[in-house]
């Protein structure tokens, strides 16, 4: 299955791309989910310990604010990106010192901590982010090219995208290498891990920063697509959405968040169009579907139809 | 053989009223096999747990290679070259017996590099030639959730030994061991042991096992040291055969999983 | 029905998004039926607003329907629900737009919708109106071609319930605030003292006090407004909030130690029935009360009343109102652009033309959309009483103050507006009616 | 400080007084939580669903009663009524035909299914009983109120919320010790939480226990609901807003710690209610603090236990 994951990333963006191309209101549905994709790859990480963050909406938070913040100063959306990424991993690193001294229950309701009193933050310091109106971010030059809006909105999907790729392919590595493994035996035998001189929490520590790089960077993406940014983005379902979308497309592979990420936009989008008042409903029964009737998410689905197994 | 290894002096250490140690003084001599015999709840895990750093003993101290390693954790003390094995087999359960070795080599180099493959072909090749010593060949590549208890039992030691001790710990490898293997894979495991100059100290019920292969024999008794000596010594003192190998023998037929 | 051809559309979607995206380029032929995007809360605390609203525009858009539709053209509202937040609404915006093909939208209850997708109208040409957000943040902060506002907004719905309260209680001295803590509770208080400060320099603020949004338990809040007697307790919260508010307090006689202010509570007052007390100043974000003594047009406002009130068993609240506002405007805007072009379709930005300096009728008035596009209408506010019509509070001893008079003039924001009031303005604002 | 206290005693005393009417209320919703948590091992996201059911069922028939000329007293009983019916009704469906399917599966799913339901029930919520706001206050208005001294001053409080909503808090917290002690099912429920395995090595049905703590930790989501039915006026969203802070207690009490819960709920609710009066801006953050500040000291919980691995 491994060997089909390359061949079925080329694939699942090549429909992005021709989806964006057809429907112009879709490019931006479909570089939301490429942000969202991205984000969940770092939850899928701390799903490989076998722990749930159910607060990692906070990096998204973090990661749009900073560009709606820096986007007057620096006006450059390449270094706005960096500078969330960057942002959102030393943010990550503080809570990650605390936060990784805990397990299960306790590991994801600390993070749900740290998110909804970021939440509360951004909703109390009225005067400095304007509370839930939320800042407006303009279209801005990137990479030192001024551009008009098309052409902005199509070299965002295309960051996305290329940012998808290129993360996707170094979370493989990180996956497949000792400090990936070691990762996945903290959720089996940590204890083990310890008699081998493996300090588990550094191994945790050090996914949970990169989870908090790729959420500041889908956070980023994400308030350069939408050009506005409001605290709702850090509110603590926006934390479960992510959970949600990781289970959806399945935990086995990379492809997995964009899998479920594509779908779950996908999903909303016409489940609103279609019953406005009760997408919620629609949005709960195909996880609940998915969960019960197609066990290893999306991805699993895919790999059963390949034939190969879905890890 | 010079001197010890390993020196374990007044240890005490007690959970509630059980004195699981109650004054352990022992020697582990460098290169010697050391063989733990006594009942359940004798203490024989306890002086393993302590030696590995995760129990703190109450008083008395540890040293190893005449350096004092009471309270370190046990991560400093694998380092130090002290390794162990379980009674119950602590292994990463979904991940394939070749990573389980392979993980256990990367750990002595530092596991820090995020980008080469775990399986690389320096690592692949140690973890394939240990299985290959402890005759796991065939399961490399099963999940180790889906191997039987005697697999585990070696694929666990196996473990242990691709860290590359000065000192091993074992905590019972037999049991669990189907008894027509048994022989066979403790002596394809003295021979690995002998091979990379390791001393061993192991927990062992079957005492055809501690006659053939232990150096010396030293038996646990509600927290202390009972006898000590060469097995044909110890195991021929009757009150020794009274208390320890006539329970023993009769309470734990072989092949029952000590929980 | 209307489900069905929107599924319809949208299973058209990803097969028929290969047609060429081009129509917006040609001379816009007259379309089949007019279709209006109408974002508004479904899910969510906010839905108390948004559903009564969403009936107010089917009703009225089968009135219109029946009676012909605009400008000879049926119109038909498509509903996009506000409640997941603004990375999704603003795609819906777009889906809107550039896969259904709507004509104009009717745009969000939240203010900070309004703020992420009003910029839209100027990126997709497409004529918005916001029919209920009340920050004044839109217009005071950016221009817009496209986008214009049927209704107040906040400076004057917060302005005139505090002339109000200075005229009949000007001996007030200490005040309390009570908001739900999120943008609208924020700005509101900010306007409030803004104003108060110029007016009657001097109150002194006892207790700021902005609950969690969507809290269910104000008893902490209570006790200690009890112990602080202020002289007024001002809140703009609504909603499930308001009711659970008013009921803890009247329980414990709160009310009987101060006024309250509570500049939107109209829409609250049928849920509160008997609970309301009496005495206590209320406002409806406009002049549309239920029992207004005197509407311009008295048969358009009781058929309106009425048929809501036959169809679903209760009096429309405001946001039902404002909803009825966009609508008559948008009939207003239609016609008028129509007609200028002679009974042509008009193009996008021939109709946004048309709602500049519009002024189109309402039952009880009229509202004139100004030049940076806020629209002006009346405030009137009272004090709460009970009569034999009505089974839950309305105002009485009402005033009116004409728009004009509380809103920032064009290009001035509003709380620098604010900071230039004279106290003179208690007296000469404002007539009753 | 002696000179503060002398200034805010009075102050600080009312604080006490509504502190714990608001500890009692989150007691009852986050007690009912932890008992599942416990046996579970289930995060159960529907128990804020369960409570808004609760809440609105108890509203209803309350209003039903009162229309067919119910004398006043009754309102109080039929409270509890209600919060039993839901439970009942609703507890079993959801253990035998959601839960118990995926019992084998990984924790995070078993979490999302909840979060699914808790989406599901979101919408059905508002298609049984709309979006304005529903009330019945019978319960409270019957009680009356109490004139407590303020210095020359004196604040009333409503009888129901000073001492029917702890009071209540109290009898659950009694009962649910005596019989989690003292009967047979009750002493089998606690051997399940502290070790599931043992237990069911020891022949117990843990199916059986499963399905009647799912049920009672229903019927405590319910009565919590309809027990804040006659203070709080209900709306959509209603749920969301209470489970979030009943995760914060379960985390902080420990692993299905009864004493635990009610003590983070009196810790809480005063910290809220002393918020209130001296630092309003604080109130929405004092729960977190509460549980960072706990969790830092003892790291398995107010009440947990830590859990030795053998090995």
């Amino acid at each position: 299955m491994k060997r089909y994951e390359p061949i079925l990333g080329v694939l699942l963006a090549a429909g992005l791309v021709a989806a964006a191309i057809a429907a112009p209101w879709l490019r931006f549905v479909l570089t939301i989910a490429l942000a969202k994709g991205i984000a969940v790859m770092g939850i899928l990480l701390l799903l490989r310990a076998g722990q749930v963050s159910f607060g990692h909406a906070l990096y998204i938070g973090f990661g749009a604010y900073t560009v709606a913040f820096l986007a007057p100063r620096v006006n450059d959306g390449a270094v706005l990106l960096l500078a969330a990424a960057a942002g959102a991993g030393v943010l990550g690193l503080m809570v990650g010192l605390f936060v990784t001294r805990y397990r299960q229950i306790f590991f994801g309701m600390l993070n749900l901590a740290m998110c909804m009193v970021f939440y509360s933050l951004l909703e109390k310091l009225y005067h400095i982010t304007k509370g839930s109106d939320g800042i407006r971010v303009e279209i801005m030059p990137i990479a030192g090219q001024a551009l008009d809006r098309v052409t902005y909105e199509w070299t965002v999907f295309g960051i996305a995208l290329g940012l998808a790729f290129v993360l996707a392919f170094l979370l493989r590595l990180y996956l497949a290498s000792p400090m990936g493994e070691a990762l996945a035996g903290i959720k089996t035998r940590e204890t083990r891990l310890e008699f081998m001189g493996v300090p588990a929490r550094g191994v945790l520590l050090a996914a949970y920063v990169i989870s908090a790089v790729v959420g500041g960077i889908g956070g980023a993406l994400i308030a350069m697509t939408s050009r506005h940014v409001t605290p709702l983005l850090s509110y603590w379902t926006a934390s479960g959405e992510l959970v949600f979308i990781a289970i959806l497309g399945g935990a086995g592979g990379v492809l997995g968040p964009f899998l479920g990420a594509a779908a779950y936009e996908l999903v909303r989008v016409y489940a609103a169009a279609s019953f406005a008042d009760a997408w919620q409903m629609i949005l709960g029964a195909v996880l609940l579907l998915v969960i019960l009737f197609a066990p290893g998410g999306l991805w699993g689905m895919a790999a059963r139809a390949i034939g190969g197994r879905g890890r | 053989m010079s001197g010890a290894l390993l020196r374990a002096t007044g240890l005490r250490l007690a959970f509630g009223g059980v004195k699981a140690a109650d004054g352990i003084d022992l020697d582990v001599m460098a290169g010697e096999f050391l063989a733990i015999i006594g009942p359940n709840g004798a203490g024989k895990t306890t002086f393993i747990n302590m030696t590995t750093g995760y129990l703190k003993p109450n008083a008395g101290s540890i040293a190893y290679d005449g350096r004092t390693i009471t309270g370190m954790s046990p991560r400093a003390i694998v380092k130090l070259g002290i390794a162990r094995s379980f009674q119950l087999p602590q292994l990463f359960l979904e991940h394939t017996v070749e990573q389980n070795i392979a993980l256990a080599v990367a750990s002595r180099h530092g596991i820090w590099s995020p980008l080469v493959p775990l399986l690389r072909p320096s690592y692949r090749d140690e973890a394939r030639d240990l299985l290959d010593r402890f005759g796991l060949s065939a399961i490399a590549d099963a999940r180790a959730d889906a191997l039987n208890e005697g697999a585990r039992k070696l694929a666990d030691i196996a473990m242990a030994v691709a860290l590359k001790p000065r000192l091993l710990l074992m905590d019972e490898p037999t049991s669990g061991v189907a008894a027509s293997e048994k022989m066979t894979i403790v002596e394809t495991l003295v021979n690995v042991l002998r091979d990379a100059k390791v001393t061993a100290v192991f927990v062992e019920h079957d005492m055809d096992v501690v006659e053939r292969f232990a150096d010396r024999v030293a038996v646990w008794s509600q927290g202390r040291i009972a006898a000590l000596g060469p097995p044909a010594e110890v195991l021929s003192d009757p009150a020794v055969q009274r208390e320890v190998i006539g329970i023993e023998r009769h309470a734990t037929p072989p092949g029952v999983r000590h929980a | 029905m209307t489900t069905l051809t929107r599924r319809e559309t949208l299973a058209a979607g990803f097969g028929a998004v290969l047609l060429p995206a081009t129509l917006s380029a040609q001379p816009a032929p007259r379309p089949a039926e007019l279709k209006i995007g109408v974002t508004t809360f479904l899910s969510g605390p906010a839905s108390v607003f948004g559903v009564p609203s969403r009936r107010a525009c089917e009703m009225l858009a089968e009135q219109i329907n029946a009676a012909g539709g605009i400008a000879g053209i049926p119109m038909r509202p498509i509903f996009v629900d506000e409640g997941p937040g603004t990375d999704h609404l603003v795609g819906e915006i777009r889906r809107l737009v550039q896969s259904e093909g709507v004509h104009a939208i009717f745009q969000s209850i939240s203010s900070g919708s309004c703020l992420a997708c009003t910029p839209l109208s100027r990126e997709l040409n497409k004529v918005m109106l916001l029919w209920d957000c009340g920050t004044q943040r839109i217009f005071e902060e950016n221009r817009y071609d496209y986008a214009f506002r049927t209704q107040g907004y906040g400076t004057s719905e917060v302005l005139a319930p505090l002339l109000y309260l200075l005229k009949t209680k000007p001996n007030i001295r200490t005040l309390a605030v009570v908001n739900q803590d999120y943008a609208w509770g924020r700005d509101s208080w900010e306007l409030w003292k803004t104003a108060m400060d110029a007016l009657k320099p001097g109150v002194r603020v006892v207790a700021e006090m902005f609950p969690r949004f969507g809290s269910t338990d104000f008893s902490t809040e209570i006790t200690r407004l009890l112990a602080l007697r202020p002289d007024v307790i001002y809140s703009t919260s609504w909603g499930g909030e308001l009711v659970t508010f008013i009921r803890q307090a009247t329980e414990r006689r709160l009310h009987e130690r101060t006024t309250f202010v509570l500049p939107v509570a109209e829409a609250s007052l049928q849920i509160l029935g008997r609970s309301m007390p009496e005495g206590h100043i209320i406002g409806t974000r406009g002049d549309h009360w239920n029992n207004h003594p005197a509407p311009a047009n008295p048969e358009l406002f009781n058929s309106f009343v009425n048929a809501y009130r036959q169809k679903f068993n209760e009096y429309p609240i405001y946001p039902c109102h404002h909803m009825a506002q966009a609508v008559w405007a948008l009939k207003a805007g239609v016609e008028k652009a129509v007609a200028t072009k002679g009974g042509a379709w008009p193009s996008d930005a021939e109709l946004a033309a048309a709602f500049r300096g519009l002024t189109f009728p309402t039952p009880t008035s009229t509202i004139t959309l100004r030049e940076d596009g806020q629209g002006l209408e009346d405030q009137i506010v009272g004090v709460s009483s009970f009569n034999d019509r009505f089974p839950f509070a309305v105002p009485k001893e009402m005033m009116l103050y004409p728009a004009a008079q509380v809103s920032a003039p064009i290009g001035q924001k509003s709380t620098d507006w604010l900071k230039t009031l004279q106290p003179a303005m208690i007296e000469s604002t404002g007539r009753s009616i | 400080m002696a000179e503060w206290f002398q200034d805010n005693g009075l102050l600080l005393g009312l604080a006490l007084l509504d502190g714990l009417s608001s500890a009692g209320l989150i007691f009852l919703v986050a007690v009912g939580l932890n008992l599942v948590f416990g046996v579970l091992r289930i995060v159960n996201v529907a128990h804020g669903s369960l409570y808004a059911i609760g809440a609105y069922s108890a509203a209803s028939i309350g209003i039903f009663l009162a229309s067919r000329g119910l004398p006043g007293w009754a309102s109080i009983p039929a409270l509890v009524l209600s919060a039993a019916l839901v439970g009942a009704v609703l507890g079993p469906l959801i253990e035998r035909f959601l839960l118990r399917r995926i019992y084998a599966q990984e924790e995070v799913v078993q979490l999302l299914v909840t979060f699914a339901l808790f989406m599901i029930l979101e919408d059905v919520q508002k298609l049984v009983w709309g979006v304005q706001p529903i009330h019945h206050d019978q319960a409270m208005k019957l009680l009356g109120t109490i004139d407590i001294p303020f210095g020359a001053d004196f604040i009333p409080f409503t009888n129901y919320q000073l001492f029917v909503l702890p009071g209540f808090a109290v009898v659950t917290l009694v009962g649910l010790a005596w019989f989690l002690r003292r009967t047979l099912t009750g002493r089998v429920i606690v051997a399940v939480t502290t070790d599931r395995e043992a237990a069911t090595a020891m022949g117990i049905d843990a199916q059986r226990i499963f399905l009647l703590t799912f049920t009672f930790g229903a019927m405590l989501a319910a009565l919590g609901g309809a027990l804040s039915s006659p203070t709080a006026a209900l709306v959509p969203g209603v749920g969301a807003q209470t489970i979030v802070l009943s995760f914060a207690v379960v985390a902080t009490a420990g692993l299905g710690q009864i004493e635990g819960a009610a003590l983070t709920s009196l810790m809480m609710g005063l910290g809220r209610s002393i918020a209130v009066y001296f630092e309003p801006e604080l109130e929405v953050v004092v729960p977190y603090i509460i549980m960072v500040l706990v969790l830092l000291v003892r790291p398995q919980g107010l009440f947990g236990v830590i859990e030795t691995r053998r090995v």
